[in-house]
């Protein structure tokens, strides 16, 4: 049964490498963090399973917090577009997304 | 409890880890192959906290406490929460980012 | 099917890494750090040590992945386009064979050391007579107890030196260019930090609590705070203290001095400097971990969030 | 036996920090020398967990300095951040580093 966990997660990890392949790519900035945000829901799930196949609750610890600090970093992206909209309009203009 | 029950249990736990690791890959594949940022952001959103739903689900199930079942739940809510948030912050910095307009357009053209 | 798991998750980590480093997008590159964070909390996880797992996701994803994001949003809006200069083919040969050397041996000295924890042998004894189960926490504040004072300091530091490098023209602003500039974002922040805040609280203590017990601790608690902390300032919630505010100076020493006075107390009545008196510890322990889970918060808030900035717009603006 | 042990991370841990190392010699722009740097970092934190793992666990002293270690990582990448982007905003203008004289474009 442990080990039936232990496999759930290395997918849920092929996963996650699925989805690093979409921040690579991108091509917006806004695709590159909807792809770390999967990253994080995807360790949430890895942490969880993991936790069940070593039976170690204290794993769920660390599950709960990378949950309630997943929405951190979006935040702080998401302030961006300000600058991004109105302090370069030229088509050349320097980008995040390079 | 009998070892009839248990094993039904050990199935169902089972069962609900494989249709978890589904739904992640399958929502990998969406970010992956959907055309645009809104629609990709769909699959992550959605098929993504289903699949952690049911390997939470399936873990609580493993582990039959009720201390941890409770833990285990609380993860999955903060996780809805945070996501409900985070898609909604992302769907209006897409637009913006595409270059296709501002958040106040996207607005007027989607009618929400 | 653990080893496999194991492999699995550094060829990830290696990749992350790589691309983080070496992508040609400034954004991406942070993208891919943050990812890389995530993935680095697994591995202490697969390691088995959540306590470094819960500071690795809490501080060095969520705090340095914010505190990056918004330096390159800062940069992008002073006009760096963060494009990076290409170094002389002959120096990137140069550093790559250094560096490949530098690995090779780094590896080679690595695999000759029997891994396994001799130094748990030494300390386990030491343990019981602490009233605190968990070895780690047990380990920063009743024998590292300096280095955990100093490290504090050290935050404390780094913030004071960030703050020092605000310009003398907005010292006295409050640093409220950080809000969201969408006013939908806005009360969605608002609302989701209604929610967030006390959560974080409660997890918070609880993880200060349950630190003396089961993997936690007060640098854990003080970054889940301090995330919920970046998150309302950003939706407007929190305005964050002027540098000269009294109050903020109160949260970000209530910790370093709550140590410092117990410390000294300790010297006082034990003979030594950071002695605790026998029956007392876990009390002492566990008021100075709750102490310092304010300070780390407040501080780690503050630094990633960064000083007072004169933005180019007010500065035009100004001009005009 | 190497990969119970916990070298496979302590081998990732070596190489992560060599890749750092070459990314900081070769890449100009400071942003992604603090990354390089924080890479370096957790390379050295995870060679110090690899070698301390064991069947019982991890080493309780090893993990009390990687946390300390991340701590002061991040205190010093916020510091390096908020130089970054103190040196951008004198540095485009030709100006004394005293933004109180500062003028318009």
């Amino acid at each position: 049964m442990s080990e039936a966990f232990m496999l759930a997660a290395m997918l849920v990890l092929v996963s996650m490498a699925a989805a690093l392949l979409r921040a690579w790519r991108g091509p917006t900035s806004v695709d590159r963090i909807m792809a770390v945000q999967l990253v994080g829901t995807g360790m949430v799930g890895v942490a969880v399973a993991l936790g069940a196949a070593r039976n170690e609750a204290g794993m769920l610890d660390a599950a709960l917090v990378a949950t309630l600090l997943a929405a951190v970093a979006v935040s702080a992206f998401v302030r961006r577009p300000e600058g991004a909209a109105t302090s370069h309009s030229k088509p050349n203009s320097p980008s995040l997304d390079r | 409890m009998g070892p009839e029950f248990l094993a039904v249990l050990q199935i169902l736990s089972l069962a609900l880890l494989a249709a978890g690791v589904l739904f992640y890959v399958a929502g990998s594949v969406g970010l992956l192959r959907f055309p645009d940022a809104p629609s990709r952001l769909h699959a992550l959103t959605k098929a993504d906290n289903v699949g952690l739903g049911l390997v939470s689900l399936a873990a609580a199930i493993y582990w039959g406490e009720p201390a941890i079942a409770a833990k285990i739940a609380l993860v999955w809510l903060f996780a809805i929460i945070s996501s409900g948030m985070t898609a909604q912050l992302l769907a209006r910095a897409a637009p913006v980012a595409d270059g296709s307009g501002s958040p106040a357009e996207y607005e007027r053209e989607s009618g929400t | 099917m653990s080893a496999a798991f194991d492999i699995l998750l550094c060829l990830m980590i290696l990749a992350t890494a790589g691309i983080a480093l070496f992508v040609r997008g400034a954004f991406a590159a942070i993208a891919f750090f943050i990812a890389f964070g995530n993935l680095l909390g697994l591995a202490w996880l697969a390691l088995g040590a959540v306590n470094v797992a819960l500071a690795e996701i809490a501080v060095g994803a969520g705090v340095t992945g914010v505190a990056l994001i918004l330096a390159c949003s800062r940069l992008f809006e002073l006009g760096d386009n963060l494009a990076d200069v290409r170094t002389p083919l002959a120096s990137r040969l140069g550093s790559a064979a250094l560096c490949l050397g530098f690995t090779v041996m780094l590896a080679g000295v690595v695999l000759t050391i029997p891994p396994g924890d001799r130094l748990s042998k030494v300390v386990a004894p030491l343990l019981p007579g602490l009233g605190i189960e968990n070895p780690v926490t047990g380990v920063l504040l009743a024998f590292r107890g300096y280095d955990t004072l100093l490290e504090t300091f050290v935050l404390l530091g780094a913030l004071v030196a960030a703050w020092s490098l605000t310009p003398d023209a907005s010292r006295r602003l409050p640093p409220t260019t950080m809000v969201m500039t969408d006013p939908t974002s806005r009360i969605v922040a608002e609302a989701f930090t209604r929610l967030l805040a006390p959560a974080a609280l409660i997890i918070a203590a609880y993880l200060v609590w349950v630190g003396s017990d089961l993997p936690g601790g007060a640098f854990q608690a003080g970054a889940v705070l301090a995330g919920a902390l970046v998150v309302a300032t950003l939706g407007g919630v929190v305005v964050l203290p002027r540098l000269d505010s009294l109050a903020a100076r109160i949260a970000l020493m209530v910790g370093p001095l709550t140590f410092l006075a117990i410390g000294l107390a300790g010297a006082a009545l034990g003979g030594r400097f950071l002695a605790y008196p026998d029956g007392l510890e876990k009390t002492l322990i566990v008021t100075i971990e709750y102490a310092l889970a304010i300070s780390i918060a407040a501080g780690l808030a503050l630094l990633a969030i960064g000083p007072p900035q004169p933005m180019p717009n007010n500065a035009r603006a100004d001009a005009r | 036996m190497l990969v119970e042990g916990g070298h496979v991370f302590a081998v990732t841990g070596a190489v992560l920090a060599g890749l750092g190392f070459y990314s900081f010699l070769v890449k100009r722009h400071p942003i992604r020398q603090l990354l390089a740097a924080n890479v370096v970092g957790a390379g050295v934190f995870l060679m110090l967990g690899g070698l301390g793992r064991s069947p019982g666990g991890a080493d309780p002293f090893a993990q009390a300095l990687v946390i300390t270690g991340i701590v002061i990582a991040v205190a010093l990448s916020a510091l390096g951040a908020a130089m970054v982007v103190r040196l951008a905003a004198c540095g485009d203008k030709d100006e004394a580093p005293l933004g109180e004289k500062r003028e318009g474009p």
